[in-house]
């Protein structure tokens, strides 16, 4: 067991990966010489070599799409999208192409690539740098979505998305880039995608959450039982796509309270579908309505009032006391 | 090109032509779906992927480059297919070096540079051919794409068609450049424009462009200048905005025309080797028809190919489906 | 009253539109001299000229980025793109841009656009023409997004968008082009964004849907009706953004049986935020899981097996034979 | 450019750069979030801004354009309350011509586009200059938006600062043209090349690009050659990637450096003045600092301005804010 933080996790992930199987490389923005504007990628230019760490133009819509080029050629790329949301440059590529190329050729070229992202808030960034994303790339048919939020998982999750054989879009709280530390075991393990994990066991309420959510999730269930005398279970989904139906049915008709927490605006964010899971496979072991914590349904703002936007612990404590008060 | 080169690009320059005759007959009985004809291309398409390997070059399609496909081996019956709706016909044999048409206006541009680009890194000295039109050429993809190449300095062969139209928009509301093939200074790539429908002038300036590519010098903006002889696809009229008379005058350019007159004019063909021809095209063509009409799409084609392993949702979404089209017949 | 089909009535509406205010201008591929792929702007350029009625170079990110100044500068754009697979091209500008554009300069540069663009399959086109990716575009926040079903909604929403001082999506359902026809009214009178109308009333059971998927409603509500004696009530929202919160808790209190169907891949898509909003809004009146039909979460296939893909008035009532079999 | 002009380009240089320390200072502070200096590009971006009519023609920015919008009236305050994290610094006066910051690289491109698209069918002569850096050229959104620009003939001026580095990756991985201005033939706009640390050359390059676009003859692709004379931003550590030295030559073709010393030796400036213009910009910059935050921001900014009229939900939302954070001090 080695203490890190997230970023020094999605380093070894990707040292690890690289060094298993010289198919797998890196491209992107900066991702070479300077070794990623969050260090990332630091030192695996020097260690893998410029053919496989490769600084490329600044084109988005190009990192992915030779991405797929890649893939089909016999290469296991591993793109890094500067910010998720200049992800959007590639959009076409990655809902039109990447996820679909599978599919449409039949099983021909399959799309063994990795995007990594940061994303969220909470960080003091320049506009257009901080939204939560998710749901438009969990919309995309074809294309899976992991989004761990401790150290452990990111280097684990990463190391199973690399190795999985279609196309992962893996996001990582950039709030938690720093801050987040944990324990990373020795070796990844086999962890494998599309497992959520209860990160916290408690009787009363369930919260479920992901990636930068899970820590405010885990404040506010510390709270809860502080203030309120509470007992809060923590689901951490980990993977969005494919989505662990049935832990999130069992970790909901454990307490029947449920409180969905995301970082995005609400509206047609990833908790609706949350919501409408439990709806379709616990729905009779509700207590109470579920309830959704998010930022209102504007763009994310600039840093001087980030704070009033982002999902807050009293936000979350407040919907635990509303589940919890009939 | 070789006399028998110039009799086997005729070959499939006609095959390609009476491929579409037949394709818009059974679209118009409602047996196959829209689709984009070839015709007045087959001199550009032809040519130009007759200048590389089959085997070990690779084609990047748009939708609208048959002849190539069938150069490097495409099953005439697996296009027949894919144009039928089943998605079968979209899984090209392992060795037959093609990727999928592509629907989205040159979002293949960038696919071609990363493929090229990993067979290089493996030491492999593959060259891939991309084919788009020039409405396409608008598109960022094209910049993006270009430019990667330009840098990685890539096998690619980026064979632009401007055949005149994109669906009712001419080539001069697409650019006010005075070429296409000007661009490629722009990322440091080679460029050439040449006469699209004269298929030895395509071979030769393709030829150049893969000795090039192959010999690690880079990718190459090739314009071929040729005229979509008839409507955009099945769905269009194009009447609404060609004008009166420039079909017809455009057609004196035929490549097919062109390029049997030379045959014959040389002493290598003749009006009774045509017949023959044409009508073994013709039973080639109803025989892939026939073929691919017979193999009816199967239910699980939705659900197969997703992913390598379904997520538990599709999957479950999938036996929802087996339940009740399982017993249908297929 | 007039009877005309959808693209008889959006065509009506824009030639109403243009003639209103003569800031209104058209730009889009093939919308010009042709008048559109499926004639929705058949003779608008012979009435308003070369100038409002624009055939551009083929780049979707251009054609919405134009607009994003052609709004700065004065002028009220209703760019069309031609297939909405291929706004994928344009989603940085659109959730990037025309979305936050009101937003970021604390509005000084307000958008007024109205994006016109069909979706949704049926119709046996080629690959990427035929996805109902509209949850993607409900998940921008700034931005607004009208689908209607019928040919005077078609019509007068599309009057009110363009009117609209904020940026709208109107979403086309490619199958009603033709086939659906119905009465328009003489004047388009006021319709507003943001309400949900009954097209059916209903007392066991309450169907929520839009665009093409309102017929399927119905159809299924007639079938319910003589096969199953269940009287159904169908809701057509007809804006997902604004979301009519009020109708849909409402419509849902009303039965307690509700059934939301959606066209697109069921993970993920708007149907989830509509039973999230159920849950939110109307929890305690539900006396059965809120019923979810979609496709499977897999891209759109080829034609052959679309009818497998879509959707079907089976599947609607299956549902309904669920919601009310407890 | 005359003589009071070039005091002029001096005077707003000199203030840019002063802005920029003292952001850097406030930056380092935690009272000011991320922000990319100009530094090294004054003339570039002065020379460039200074060559439209302020009032009349409109400046789409990136974000390291602070001295254009100095030179176009932006009130200082408003720029450190803007990056700040002040979403007031957002609201650029009625009268100011100038679109907000564009943090999305190219994306402002095809906007300036459409911006003196609209002015045309107004028909209005304004005129549009649109920023953006040798990095941002290797977006789609670039060639879109020239190609545009080209088709439509409008009345933009592309200025593309090269200034030698995207973040940490160098101009000659950006691409492998020889020049970016190359790339105007490829859209037939107009293309020149200017050395961007020459103020007066900026001025006169920019001036007749004003001319032509203001004369309906099109559009003006320019590459201004510069350097970057820092980090990219003040989260970057460039010693990382430039080469030890670099800097410190480049600093030597510092264009207020240049122009300083040409003012002088024209006789046209005197130490003295030079002093006294320093401490009045330090004032000045230091008092917009302050009044920018003085002007706390309101939890309302969150909400406001997101539609005109909030949606139902979002005012529930914005409610709820309202109950939480309405009487917080502001
Ligand atoms: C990204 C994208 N936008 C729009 C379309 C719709 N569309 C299909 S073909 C076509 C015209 C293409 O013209 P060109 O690139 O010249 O090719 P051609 O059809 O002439 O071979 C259009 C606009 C599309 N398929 N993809
Ligand atoms: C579309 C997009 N991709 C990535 C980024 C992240 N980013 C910010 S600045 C920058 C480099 C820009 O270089 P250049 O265009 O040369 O401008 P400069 O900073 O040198 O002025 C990058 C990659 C961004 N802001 N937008
Ligand atoms: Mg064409
Ligand atoms: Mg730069």
């Amino acid at each position: 067991m080695t203490t890190m933080n997230m970023i020094e996790a999605i380093n070894l992930a990707l040292r690890e990966s690289m060094y298993a199987d010289d198919r797998v490389m890196v491209l992107g923005e900066d991702v070479g010489q300077l070794g990623g504007v969050f260090r990332a990628t630091a030192g695996l230019q020097a260690q893998f070599g410029r053919h496989r760490v490769v600084d490329t133009p600044l084109a988005e819509g190009a990192i992915i799409g030779t991405a797929v080029g890649l893939a089909a050629g016999g290469m296991i790329p591993v793109p890094e999208i500067q910010f998720l949301g200049f992800a959007h440059q590639a959009f076409h590529q990655i809902a039109g192409q990447v996820a679909r190329f599978r599919h449409r050729s039949q099983g021909r070229y399959p799309m063994p690539m990795t995007i990594r992202a940061p994303f969220g808030g909470g960080v003091r960034t320049p506009e257009l740098h901080s939204d939560a994303l998710e749901a438009q790339f969990a919309h995309c048919p074809g294309l899976k979505v992991v989004a761990p939020s401790n150290p452990a998982d990111a280097r684990s999750l990463l190391i199973a998305s690399i190795i999985d054989p279609d196309p992962v879009l893996f996001l990582e709280p950039l709030k938690g880039y720093r801050l987040v530390k944990g324990e990373v075991p020795e070796s990844a393990g086999g962890d494998t995608i599309g497992s959520a994990r209860t990160v916290r066991a408690g009787d009363d309420v369930t919260i479920i959450a992901w990636s930068a959510s899970v820590q405010l999730a885990e404040q506010a269930a510390v709270r809860a039982g502080e203030e309120l005398g509470v007992s809060v279970e923590v689901l951490d989904l980990r993977s969005l796509i494919p989505l662990d139906v049935t832990s999130i049915a069992t970790a909901a008709a454990k307490t029947g309270r449920v409180v969905v927490v995301q970082e995005s605006p609400v509206t047609g964010g990833f908790a609706s579908e949350v919501m409408a899971t439990i709806v379709e496979e616990a729905f009779y072991d509700l207590e109470a309505p579920v309830q959704r914590v998010g930022a209102p349904d504007a763009p994310y703002p600039l840093p001087g009032v980030e704070e009033i936007y982002l999902p807050s612990v009293d936000a979350v404590l407040a919907a635990i006391r509303e589940v919890t008060s009939e | 090109m070789t006399t028998e080169q110039l009799v086997d690009a005729y070959t499939w320059m006609t095959l390609s032509r009476v491929v579409d005759e037949r394709a818009f007959t059974l679209q118009r009985q409602g047996r196959l779906g829209t689709f984009s004809p070839t015709k007045g291309q087959e001199a550009s398409v032809v040519g130009s992927a007759m200048a590389l390997t089959v085997g070990q070059d690779w084609i990047v399609p748009q939708y609208r480059e048959l002849g190539a496909c069938l150069v490097h081996g495409l099953p005439l019956d697996l296009w027949f297919m894919y144009w039928m709706g089943n998605m079968s016909g979209g899984r090209i044999p392992d060795d037959v070096r093609i990727l999928p048409v592509q629907i989205s206006l040159a979002a293949q541009l960038p696919h071609a540079v990363g493929l090229a680009w990993a067979r290089r890194l493996q030491n492999l000295d593959d060259v891939v051919i991309a084919y788009f039109g020039d409405g396409a050429s608008s598109e960022g993809d094209f910049h993006e794409a270009l430019n990667f190449a330009g840098v990685l300095r890539v096998p690619v062969i980026f064979f632009l068609q401007n055949n005149g139209w994109a669906i009712s928009t001419p080539r001069s509301a697409q650019t006010a450049a005075t070429s296409f093939a000007c661009r490629a200074q722009g990322y440091g790539v080679a460029g050439a424009t040449v006469d699209g429908n004269d298929v030895v002038a395509v071979y030769e300036v393709t030829k150049e462009a893969v000795a090039r590519a192959r010999a690690d010098e880079g990718s190459t903006l090739i314009e071929s200048i040729t005229y979509r002889l008839g409507p955009h696809n099945t769905a269009d009229d194009h009447t609404r905005y060609v004008a009166e008379g420039e079909m017809e005058t455009m057609a004196e350019f035929d490549p097919i025309v062109r390029l049997r007159t030379h045959l014959i004019s040389q002493g290598l063909w003749d009006e009774h080797r045509d017949t023959e021809l044409l009508a073994g095209h013709a039973r080639r063509a109803q025989q892939a028809a026939v073929t691919a009409e017979a193999r009816r799409p199967h239910y699980s084609q939705v659900f197969d190919h997703v992913f390598a392993r379904p997520t538990p949702r599709l999957a479950r979404q999938a036996a929802e489906a087996e339940r009740r089209h399982g017993q249908e017949p297929s």
